[in-house]
């Protein structure tokens, strides 16, 4: 089984994000579950997510405590939470950041990056990175494929507007296109 | 002199408003049991008797806990009190049960009158909430509020729409205390300030004037009729069992419950008072105010005044 | 159609294959996305309902009661502070024989204060008469919900039934979930009608008169009835979910692993599912132990229990309530009375989950380990365990 | 209905009928020259025990209360209670 935790504040969509990975691994004929953490959603605070994919039925509901994939949404939140904690050994790390994040545990082998607010300002009006970091988690990790995750975003913002839908499927194309990925060796 | 002018004012008009309603309804089947064991005198069973004339057969009735839910309006055992299908709602829940009857009875598309006959206690107190909501979601239902100013049933309780300084059981009369310390809640403005398309007081001494507000009520398709029904209680109000109506036409003549109508929280009076009365007069025959001294009279006297007062204000 | 859902999409997906008439509730966390997915469903046109956005939830359960009489099919849905305030009604619900169906996203009831998950609210209404049912995942909540309407419409049953979901375990967890074909659905559950209770011009009777002693003791009787019938009843609806859908529960009480085993563990709800997972390690290392998922806590299923639980030497419940004044678990209480005079197994509750505490693999392996030592003592030294209060048998959550 | 639907929840079917003429300590006499058949008594009586046959009003007198509004309100004078007398 695969344990991803995702990290992100009120608003930059961490839960959906969850949500959309589920939709696109059973898309996969795998199975998932995606539940958030239980604080309060409110705009700009952090918040996590936590998601597991398998290829057997996930019988057990519970939360994730010791990650192999991370995605940041808002690295700024590290003044908050510690979103390495309890990570696994050969964690992926899948971050928002314009250039390789310093300061990473060394359980962390390989990091994926991508300036996702460059990327979603112009298209949202703010930082809604969640879709594009979607994408980039696609290339980083290739657990799962770009297309997948474009059904996953179309079943899950069911309901939403066409163009803001072709807006989230852009956005993780273009962070699928962009995201930098680095097999980390620890500290320099 | 003014009793003499009065009288003759009385033979001249409301005789004959009398006849015309007495004419139009007296060959109408009681949809009631004909003996249901309220007190004599009982102001509320007057009003019940009328309300289910006009409305007639296709009626659904809802007689929550209080005076007609304890007289066996509901009935006893295997039986009911009325010969419409009747329920008893609970003390709180009046109006939410009437908008979930009247809601699936539109989705069948059956037409049929939802009607609720609550004491003021249901109404203005514990059951307010309920009522409030269903004003506000334009539920088409027939809300019918007797009031008789307490929980009389029980045996006589303060209720939010007990007058100032009245004694009740609750609020006895006493060195330190004399009677209700609060002012009644001003319950058909309140629901008139619910901008509902129906909402009128009324009295069981003007019945033709309640008769004509019914009809109004049953009319209403697009929201919630509210009728605050003035009804004396001979047993908690202490007072002779024949001056029940009396006793109602006093309250009016003296601006004490003054007869209007509101549609979409617009007021219009419908009973000019020509000669009004000063408030003692009500005063002095109903026993719950015996302890009154003149002073206690005159503030009760300025209350009403201001009452109607801001009433006028909002009428047309 | 396999759709990604949370257990509220899932619980709203199962109240609109149901087809009701009138939908009324309020919404309370975490309950909430459940009103806002059937309100969509409503003002997408994609559910046929008359809607009614109810002041709270006494009117949201006062409004059905309505409809009920008026004949409709019904469905609302609540949680904690709002099941409280419903109790009035709730209490009603039953003793006037309305099949009405209401979701319970379960949460903990205030003080502390407290949003999260916890099935305190549910339990501590059990004698209200109410059928209720405990789900283990998303799947269960849709095909329980429709469930729950041919069992509460039964001629023999006639009765509310709560569907009993783990707030944010379940409600806020999204999953793989199969939504039924409608045509299906319909099949399986047949229009309500309602002619023994009504409120109609055409046939006009009274509703709840007065009724003296006697007369209620007769009307008790029967309503006791009607659940013991839900019993059965229950078995056969599974049964016959089972065939049309291809999903069958096991009924009232589903037995894991349970053939030749020697402790028992006994669950309620989404913790099940974790249960399952460990009981399977376990069973790895050479444990003799099952494990039976509690579905219908109301009416409970005594004899089943005394049944499946025949000969085994330990059996642990694990509690995501209290019964105070009883000190225990809940479950565990109710089991405990319902072996009394049979076979009686050396029992122990463990109570966790509390106030949205995850119940973690690593706690159902600490309570097997529990279990298999009062096996080996053939002693109980501590009766009630609280999971996350006592350091020396509690292994960090973390345990994988 | 079926067996199992039978009594199961509280309804009432036949009429509940109290003889509140039982309750009666004094008792409306009509004196019929005197009436002017205006309806007051008929439309005021609580009870709804007032009935007209062969044009003239009479009062039930199986559930007439006595409560006396009857009296009091009728302006012809036309009515008095007296005492109740049961053999």
């Amino acid at each position: 089984m695969i344990e991803i935790r995702i990290h992100g504040r009120g608003g930059q969509g961490a839960v959906m994000a969850s949500k959309i990975l589920v939709s696109a691994a059973v898309l996969e004929g795998k199975h998932g579950s995606a539940i958030p953490d239980f604080t309060f959603e409110r705009r700009g605070a952090p918040v996590k997510a936590f998601v597991k994919i398998d290829d057997q039925y996930i019988r057990e509901k519970t939360q994730v405590y010791t990650p192999e994939f991370l995605i940041v949404l808002d690295p700024s939140i590290k003044t908050a939470v510690d979103y390495y904690e309890g990570i696994a050994d050969n964690c992926t790390l899948v971050i928002n950041y314009p250039k390789l994040p310093g300061d990473v545990p060394e359980k962390v082998k390989t990091i994926g990056y991508v300036d996702a607010n460059k990327i979603t300002i112009p298209l949202f009006g703010m930082p809604m990175v969640n879709t594009c970091m979607l994408g980039a988690f696609a290339k980083v990790t290739g657990l799962i494929s770009l297309d997948s995750i474009k059904h996953g975003i179309s079943e899950i913002m069911e309901g939403m507007k066409d163009e803001m839908l072709e807006k989230n499927i852009h956005a993780a194309e273009v962070g699928y296109k962009e995201a930098v990925i680095v097999e980390y060796k620890g500290r320099d | 002199m003014g009793e003499t002018i009065d009288k003759i004012k009385w033979l001249l008009t409301d005789k004959y408003a009398n006849k015309a309603l007495e004419e139009e309804i007296r060959d109408i089947e009681d949809l009631l049991s004909p003996g249901v064991s309220t007190c004599l005198g009982c102001g509320a069973e007057v009003g019940l008797r009328i309300a289910l004339k006009i409305f007639g057969k296709n009626t659904i009735l809802a007689i929550p806990p209080g005076c007609m839910g304890g007289v066996g309006v509901v009935g006893y055992g295997l039986t009911t009190g009325a010969k419409v299908p009747v329920f008893f709602p609970l003390l709180d829940n009046i109006a939410s049960m009437l908008a979930g009857i009247k809601r699936q009875f539109n989705r069948k598309g059956e037409k049929v009158y939802v009607l609720a006959y609550a004491g003021d206690g249901g109404t203005a107190d514990v059951g307010f909430q309920c009522l409030s909501g269903a004003a506000e979601r334009d539920e088409n239902i027939i809300y019918i509020c007797y009031d008789n100013e307490g929980y009389m049933n029980t045996g006589i309780q303060r209720s939010g729409t007990t007058p100032y300084k009245a004694w009740t059981t609750t609020t006895p009369v006493g060195e330190s205390r004399r009677g209700k310390p609060q002012v009644s809640k001003n319950m058909p403005l309140i629901m008139a300030m619910h901008e509902v398309p129906y909402v009128a007081t009324a009295s069981i001494a003007y019945l033709e004037d309640y008769a004509t507000k019914l009809k109004k009520a049953a009319k209403v398709e697009d929201g919630l009729s509210y009728i605050h029904l003035f009804t004396p209680c001979p047993t908690g109000w202490r007072f002779s069992t024949d001056k029940t109506i009396e006793i109602s036409r006093l309250a009016v003549e003296t601006n004490f419950f003054p007869l209007w109508e509101a549609k979409y929280g617009k007021i219009r009076f419908t009973k000019k008072i020509w000669f009004k009365k000063p408030v003692k007069e009500y005063l002095k025959v109903v026993g719950k105010y015996s302890h009154l001294t003149e002073e206690e009279i005159e503030e009760i006297q300025k209350l009403v005044d201001e009452r109607y007062d801001m009433l006028k204000s909002l009428a047309r | 159609m396999i759709k990604v859902v949370d257990g509220n999409q899932a619980a709203a997906f199962g109240a609109k294959l149901s087809k009701p008439d009138v939908i009324a509730a309020y919404p309370i966390t975490p309950q909430t996305p459940l009103v806002e997915y059937v309100a969509t469903m409503v003002a997408r046109g994609e559910l046929d309902a008359e809607m009614v956005e109810v002041e709270s939830e006494h009117s949201a359960l006062s409004v059905l009661h309505g409809a009920a009489l008026a004949g409709a099919r019904t469905f609302t849905a609540t949680s904690s502070q709002g099941l409280s305030l419903m109790y009035e009604p709730y209490f009603r619900t039953s003793t006037l024989r309305l099949p009405v169906v209401m979701c319970i996203v379960t949460r903990e009831m205030i003080s502390p204060q407290s949003v999260w998950g916890g099935q305190q609210d549910a339990v501590t209404v059990r004698d209200a008469g109410w059928i209720q049912l405990y789900v283990e995942n998303n799947q269960e909540v849709l095909d329980t919900v429709i469930q729950a309407y041919r069992l509460a419409e039964d001629k023999k049953v006639m009765l509310p039934v709560n569907v009993c979901l783990d707030g944010f375990y379940l409600s806020h967890m999204a999953e793989k979930v199969e939504i039924p074909e409608q045509d299906d659905v319909d099949r399986f559950l047949p229009p309500l009608k309602m002619d023994y209770i009504k409120l109609d011009p055409k046939e006009p009777i009274s509703v709840d008169p007065l009724t003296p002693g006697g007369l209620l003791t007769h009307y008790r009787k029967k309503h006791m009835e009607g659940l013991e019938n839900a019993k059965e009843v229950f078995e056969a609806v599974d049964r016959d979910f089972g065939e049309i859908f291809g999903r069958y529960y096991h009924g009232k009480i589903e037995p894991y692993r349970m053939d030749d085993a020697e402790i028992a563990l006994v669950t309620m709800g989404s913790m099940s599912g974790t249960a399952r997972v460990m009981v399977d390690k376990a069973r790895e290392r050479g444990v003799k132990v099952g494990f039976l998922k509690l579905k219908m806590f109301r009416p409970f299923p005594k004899e089943e229990f005394r049944e499946l639980l025949e000969g085994i030497d330990v059996v642990g419940v694990i509690d995501r309530n209290v019964s105070f004044g009883f000190s225990s678990g809940t479950v565990f209480y109710e089991l405990k009375s319902a072996l009394m005079g049979h076979h009686e197994p050396l029992m122990a509750s463990f109570i966790a989950g509390l106030g949205g505490m995850d119940i973690t693999k690593g706690h159902v392996g600490t309570v097997i380990r529990f279990l298999e030592k009062i096996q080996q003592t053939k002693r109980v030294e501590k009766e009630v365990i609280w999971m996350d209060l006592e350091e020396e048998i509690w292994e960090k959550p973390l345990t994988r | 209905m079926e067996e199992y639907l039978d009594w199961i929840a509280p309804i009432g079917k036949d009429l509940y009928v109290i003889r509140t003429g039982e309750w009666r300590y004094q008792k409306p006499e009509r004196d019929h020259e005197k009436c002017k058949k205006c309806g007051t008594c008929l439309i005021f009586c609580p009870t709804g025990s007032i009935y007209v046959e062969d044009e003239r009003y009479e009062t039930d007198y199986e559930y007439c209360k006595g409560c006396g509004i009857c009296a009091r309100e009728c302006r012809a004078d036309a009515i008095i209670m007296v005492e109740e007398v049961r053999e």
